[in-house]
């Protein structure tokens, strides 16, 4: 490999849209999502960059680490899972900027999307507390909850239609590449449901305040963070905010992929944009207008609506 | 679920209901009871505020000079309720609470509000004519309270006390006045009145 | 080395084992001497199947050792032989490694039982059947290891008598798995009556041509019998007697080895000697039967109390994704079903070694008994990790790696046919998976983590002894998720070819050309070429996981770090517990997952009502599902 | 650089943790009343924690009741430092109206240090923002005074 071959990889890692970028775009999210959801409720809001300074406040504070606790899972936890989310993000194309096309897979981007939060759950039961046994186990109920109509939507959109006939695929690529030639997914009338659980699964997996069963803060002392503080816990603060970002992309890749302009830096700006309107409808309209669900209320939904909705769009581009 | 949404939605294009409170200051309410302020040129000492105080937040200390008694009430806004019974009780509306509500203080000091002022000492001849004068009104034999407008300052706790609403006082025209068929002799005047000078 | 040399390592590797099995008995009670007897008795076969990787796997060669040198007369097979290609290598490979591993485990691990004489006995005899099945070419001495097998592991079973359950659980076992030997016997003797052989070669060169009614029930009860001998559904709850109750360094076997053969007998029956397997009827048949052992039992599994218990169900689990993949009947399918068995031998072994390792420092598995150990016992409990994120899948281990083929193949399949219920077997297989992660969060929490219980403050790492074999086998459960093009070339590739290509096998058995005069009509079942619908390469990504993890931890170590850490509890380090002083609370076991229980009540409720744990009711599960099977063969083939 | 930045984000977002120990509730309503639409303190970067763990700010309004005590300072002594403890009304600064009371040990400043006293009973939301906003500012100066 020649040096600038690394030097463009190290970009690629760190800077963008790797580790740096990530994070900033993470919190600006999280920003945004903040500030939006202060306004549908007739408030002023934080600042946009208040996630940013949360995260900064966190880094300067003690870390006490509980006597019971595991202390080699309980600190290694939230970096682990950090990431995992940061080389998730490598895998996920951005509006054609794709910077690792191995691995671009929609099965193996489910299963990574699990890391993080099987981090924050084993560091969580690694705290000792029993508000974090609850919360770790409500967490992995909602897990349960929305994995099964998320490999739904990710089959629909994996067997699409187009004139030439069928396709089938896990590849992200070949997803993106379709679409640039037979216009977004999300224009698909068979593809609606599926997009619409997509919209749902986002805040679950994400862990947005309807959803939010696991680090519910009012019930449980938010279940498995109940124990963190200082850095480890801004770090699980700021997975959040890129998980967020992740989910986002996602969608965006999965619905909104290929539309191009010719140039890259627009087509990645535009794809941004779009991962910012992809929060305001799927995370924030819910988070400003719901209160939190009960853990068995939230799998039942996503057991049948969402993933009847997910069904209906597979049963569709089956059958139609 | 849609009706919610379209109000969200509503909410997010309109003004926003917060008040900029640190940068513009919100008056409070009229009405609303806030930092005491003393006045101590009009405190007669009555004591009857740190009486009624519930709370005990007013607190006395009297120094003696050669001029007469020192004397500083001290009022402490953290152990006050600020039910105003104090103002209220004050015959001579010494204690007045405003509708500054800006208590908050890193050192305890901050939340005291002081007033000193000087009680001329009493001419000596004075007490022998307050003595004579405790025997001007004798009790009455159906049990029914008696005032002695000698010692009586009018400070109208008796008549607030009375559970029957049977005392009027008015005290500008220093008038005390029992409605005997209101009165059903319990003696509630005469055991709070202040200067002992209600006889049963 | 040439052919002649080491066409002898197969019979000389299970011949070790049962020669071994005899000198540990007259070893007595001479610990030393035992232990060198069975340890050189399980490493040998372990070194001479690893030395034919080379001729078999790669070179292709196939090997066939008669027994008495009675070659085949006149194209009829009389004798016994021994044939390895690269399926029964595979198969072989597996036993070997897993039972010099349990085996080394055991040393340390029976220090704390009486009769340790029998221990060995029985365990040598148990790894001698199961390497004969997978080795043998002989429809009858198939069913002879196949008993041998079954034998020792009731023994095993019951080898704590002290302990009601494992004799109760080894009389379910001799119960219902006779139903399956005697399934399996009555099929031989049909096959042997039909085809007048009993030469796997022969049998497999003569009988596709020609189903007969009596051949349909020939390959029902085989099917059936080795199906029992998996433990696929309905033969499942005996399983979990059996591995709950039997020592962990012999559930490693009952669980990752033993069945195997019943995985392995299935491949032979149906892709083999009755290649009935491009049937859509017996795909379907496989799936289902798949599809219901994976998910009913992990979801009994989430029901479970006990450690072992749970690890039992959560084979048969894994169990029903080897035979739904196996059913897919595509290059794809089979590749991945090949692997997973191999990952599940290494991952399954390793959760019962660390289940083991647990009850040989606290003496108990139960769930609810324990917990918070991680403090106690650091080194079991990231070995315990490993195994648990290689079961769920979590990548980069390795049960990612095969479930990932095993989605992609169901989901290809579903291309190929334009068939829609081969998309929802997909769907099967990922919810099962997230399941199996929720029942090791809860295993994870109930046992190592979470409060430590006051009466194990005593509990500690177990001794060096079996630490060793359980690092071993996470190390190759990292390497197997790593490095899967490696394990694809080398081991998993050979032995699908063996798989869909049959031809080699009988000719090398039979003389050239015979498979041409007999085998007319001969088609593979599947096309050979492995190809797969999207990308996953866990190198790359390790690659990249670390650079990350590297950035991470150093902007997090630029700034004073300001730890407040002490092992005094004081008010400060207590846990938060609404202000109250701490006391032990540890939510664990049961306690877990109610949101997802309460939704699913009626179906869990069902289910642990029907497993009831009475033998009797086991043996009519086992003995419709016989008739079922039967009358499905029947009516479909 | 990155130090004044830490230095000036502990200013920007305190997060309350609040305790009652022992209050009739008006307190407990007014501080939730500043997070309403009208005053939203969260515009100023104040949320509420779930635990302890998570605060800056301890914000303890009632008197520290018998019952109460040892909860109150286990609580406050679990809370990482910085950390800024506010005495929200006039009880837990002084008892008010239950001085005295056999079953009152109050008040707070017995037991720990008290950065900030709000006094009221129960204090306008106005003052509580107040209040909270030199909090933070004592917040700033005890993370610069670390180290």
């Amino acid at each position: 490999m020649e040096f600038t071959d690394i030097l463009i990889y190290a970009v690629y890692i760190l800077i963008f849209p790797g580790a740096l970028f990530t994070c900033l775009f993470g919190l600006w999210l999280a920003g945004v999502d903040r500030k939006v959801v202060a306004r549908m409720q007739k408030r002023k809001g934080p600042p946009i960059s208040q996630p940013a300074w949360d995260f900064l406040k966190l880094c300067g504070k003690e870390t006490v680490i509980p006597a019971h606790a595991a202390r080699g899972v309980y600190l290694a936890a939230p970096y682990i899972g950090l990431a995992s989310l940061i080389v998730t993000v490598l895998f996920i194309p951005l509006g054609g900027l794709q910077a690792f096309s191995t691995g671009a897979d929609t099965v193996v981007i489910l299963y990574l999307l699990t890391i993080p939060t099987l981090a924050m759950i084993f560091g969580g039961s690694a705290s000792g507390s029993p508000f974090a046994g609850v919360g770790a186990s409500r967490t992995m109920v909602s897990i349960m909850a929305y994995e099964l109509p998320f490999i739904l939507v990710i089959l629909a959109v994996g067997k699409g239609m187009t004139p030439d006939g069928y396709y089938f695929t896990f590849s992200l690529e070949q997803i993106t590449n379709v679409q640039s030639v037979f216009g977004p997914n999300i224009f698909d009338w068979r593809l609606l449901p599926a997009a619409v659980a997509m919209l749902l699964v986002i805040p679950c997996e994400v862990g947005q305040h309807p959803f939010d069963v696991g680090e519910a803060e009012t019930e449980i002392c938010e279940g498995p963070l109940v124990e963190y503080s200082g850095k480890p816990l801004a770090v699980f603060k700021l997975s959040h905010a890129i998980k967020m970002f992740v989910m986002t992309a996602l969608f965006c890749a999965l619905f909104l992929g290929g539309i191009t302009t010719g140039m890259l830096w627009l087509d990645v700006v535009l794809a941004l944009c779009f991962c910012t309107a992809v929060t305001l409808v799927s995370m924030t309209l819910l988070n400003a207008i719901s209160a939190r669900w009960r853990v068995e209320q939230l799998f039942k939904f996503f057991w049948t609506v969402v993933s009847g909705l997910a069904l209906a769009s597979l049963l569709l581009v089956w059958f139609c | 679920m849609l009706p919610f949404i379209k109000e969200a939605v509503e909410q997010l294009f309109s003004k926003p209901s917060t008040e900029a409170y640190p940068a513009v200051d919100v008056p409070a309410a009229p009405g609303y009871r806030g930092r005491i302020v003393f006045h101590a040129d009009k405190c007669i000492s009555c004591g009857m505020c740190e009486r009624v105080c519930a709370g005990g937040a007013i607190s006395t200390t009297s120094e003696e000079t050669e001029e007469g008694t020192l004397i500083t009430r001290r009022f402490f806004l953290g152990s006050c309720t600020f039910c105003a019974s104090c103002a209220d009780f004050c015959v001579k509306n010494a204690i007045e609470l405003t509708t500054d509500y800006h208590m908050v203080a890193r050192d305890e000091s901050e939340l005291v509000v002081t007033g000193t002022y000087l009680k001329k000492k009493p001419v000596k001849k004075a007490a022998p004519a307050v003595e004579e004068s405790a025997c001007t009104v004798k009790a009455r034999d159906d049990g029914l309270p008696v005032n002695d407008p000698n010692r009586c300052v009018y400070c109208t706790l008796c008549a607030k006390k009375c559970p029957a609403g049977a005392i009027t006082v008015d005290r500008k025209e220093k008038i005390w006045k029992l409605d005997e068929d209101k009165c059903i002799g319990c003696g509630t005047c005469h055991e709070v009145c202040p200067k002992k000078c209600i006889i049963m | 080395m040439t052919y002649d040399v080491y066409m002898h390592f197969p019979v000389i590797a299970i011949m070790t084992f049962f020669v071994g099995a005899f000198i540990v008995t007259l070893c007595g009670s001479k610990e030393k001497i035992r232990n060198v007897v069975a340890g050189l008795a399980v490493l040998i076969p372990l070194t001479l199947l690893a030395l034919l990787i080379k001729p078999v796997m790669v070179d292709g060669e196939i090997i066939v050792y008669w027994m008495g040198n009675w070659e085949p007369v006149e194209g009829y097979a009389i004798g016994i032989a021994i044939e390895v290609d690269a399926l029964s290598l595979f198969f072989g490979l597996l036993v070997a490694i897993a039972v010099a591993l349990s085996g080394f485990y055991s040393f340390q691990y029976i220090r704390q039982d009486d009769a340790r004489g029998s221990y060995f006995t029985l365990y040598l005899m148990l790894s001698g059947g199961v390497m004969g099945i997978v080795l043998s070419g002989d429809l009858f001495n198939i069913y002879v290891m196949l008993e041998v097998m079954t034998f020792a592991a009731v023994g095993l079973t019951a080898f704590r008598t002290w302990n009601p359950n494992a004799r109760e659980a080894a009389f379910k076992y001799l119960t219902v798995g006779s139903v399956g030997s005697t399934c399996a016997l009555l099929g031989i003797a049909l096959v042997y009556a039909q085809c007048h052989t009993l030469n796997l070669a022969q049998i497999s060169a003569i009988l596709p041509d020609n189903m007969t009614p009596t051949m349909v029930l020939a390959f029902a009860l085989l099917f059936a019998g080795f199906g029992c001998k998996s433990f696929m559904f309905p033969f499942h709850p005996l399983a979990a007697d059996a591995h709950g109750a039997a020592p962990s360094s012999v559930s490693v076997l009952i669980s990752g080895v033993f069945t195997k053969t019943g995985v392995y007998g299935i491949i032979r029956v149906c892709y083999f000697l009755f290649r009935t397997m491009g049937n859509e009827a017996v795909q379907v048949l496989l799936i289902v039967i798949g599809c219901i052992s994976m998910f009913v039992c992990v979801t009994m599994a989430l029901n479970q109390h006990d450690f072992k218990r749970l690890l039992a169900f959560h084979s048969i689990s894994q169990i029903g994704y080897i035979l739904t993949s196996l059913g897919l009947c595509t290059a794809l399918g089979v590749a991945g079903g090949l692997y997973h068995a191999i990952n599940h031998t290494l991952f399954k072994g390793l959760l019962f070694l660390t289940a083991g390792s647990v009850l040989y420092a606290t003496g108990t598995t139960y769930l609810e008994k324990l917990g918070g150990l991680a403090r106690k016992m650091p080194k079991t409990t990231i070995l315990f990790l490993v195994g648990a994120f290689s079961i769920s899948g979590i990548p980069p281990f390795n049960g990612f790696y095969s479930k990932w083929m095993i989605y992609q193949a169901t989901f290809e399949k579903s291309a190929e046919t334009g068939n829609i219920f081969y998309a929802l077997v997909t769907v099967v297989c990922v919810v099962t998976s997230v399941m199996t992660l929720a029942s090791f969060v809860k295993v994870g929490h109930s046992v190592f983590f979470g409060q430590l219980r006051p009466e194990l403050e005593g509990a500690k790492d177990p001794p060096l002894g079996m630490r060793v074999p359980m690092w071993i086998m996470a190390a190759l459960c990292a390497f197997s998720g790593l490095f899967p093009n490696i394990m694809l070339d080398y081991v998993i590739v050979p032995a699908v070819n063996a798989v869909y290509n049959v031809i080699p096998y009988i000719d090398t058995a039979m003389g050239a050309d015979y498979a041409a005069t007999h085998l007319t009509s001969y088609m593979p079942l599947m096309n050979g070429q492995l190809s797969v619908i999207g990308a996953w390469s866990p190198l790359s990504w390790l690659l990249l996981f670390a650079i990350a993890l590297a950035a991470v931890l150093l902007v997090s170590l630029l700034g004073r770090s300001n730890r407040s850490v002490t092992c005094v509890e004081d008010s400060k380090h207590a846990v938060f517990f609404g202000g109250e002083q701490a006391e032990y609370s540890h939510a664990a076991g049961g306690d877990l997952f109610w949101g997802f229980k309460h939704n699913l009540r009626h179906y869990l409720g069902y289910m642990s009502r029907v497993h009831t744990g009475v033998t009797n009711d086991y043996m009519v599960w086992a003995l419709t599902a016989l008739a079922v099977i039967i009358a499905y063969c029947f009516a479909f083939i | 650089m990155f130090k004044k930045l830490i230095d000036n984000a502990a200013a920007k977002s305190p997060w309350l943790f609040h305790i009652n120990a022992g209050s009739c509730n008006g307190c407990d309503i007014e501080l939730v009343a500043v997070l309403t639409p009208r005053y939203d303190a969260e515009r100023l970067g104040f949320k509420l924690a779930g635990t302890p763990r998570h605060a800056d700010i301890v914000v303890v309004s009632g008197p520290v009741t018998v019952q109460s005590k040892d909860r109150v300072l286990r609580t406050i002594e679990q809370v990482p430092d910085p950390k800024v403890i506010v005495t929200l009304g006039s009880c837990p600064r002084s008892c008010n109206v239950f001085k005295g009371s056999y079953s009152v040990a109050g008040p707070l400043d017995k037991y720990v240090p008290i950065d900030v006293s709000i006094a009221g009973c129960a204090p306008k939301p106005e003052a509580i923002i107040d209040g909270l906003a030199l909090a933070a500012k004592i917040l700033k100066e005890k993370r610069e005074a670390m180290k």
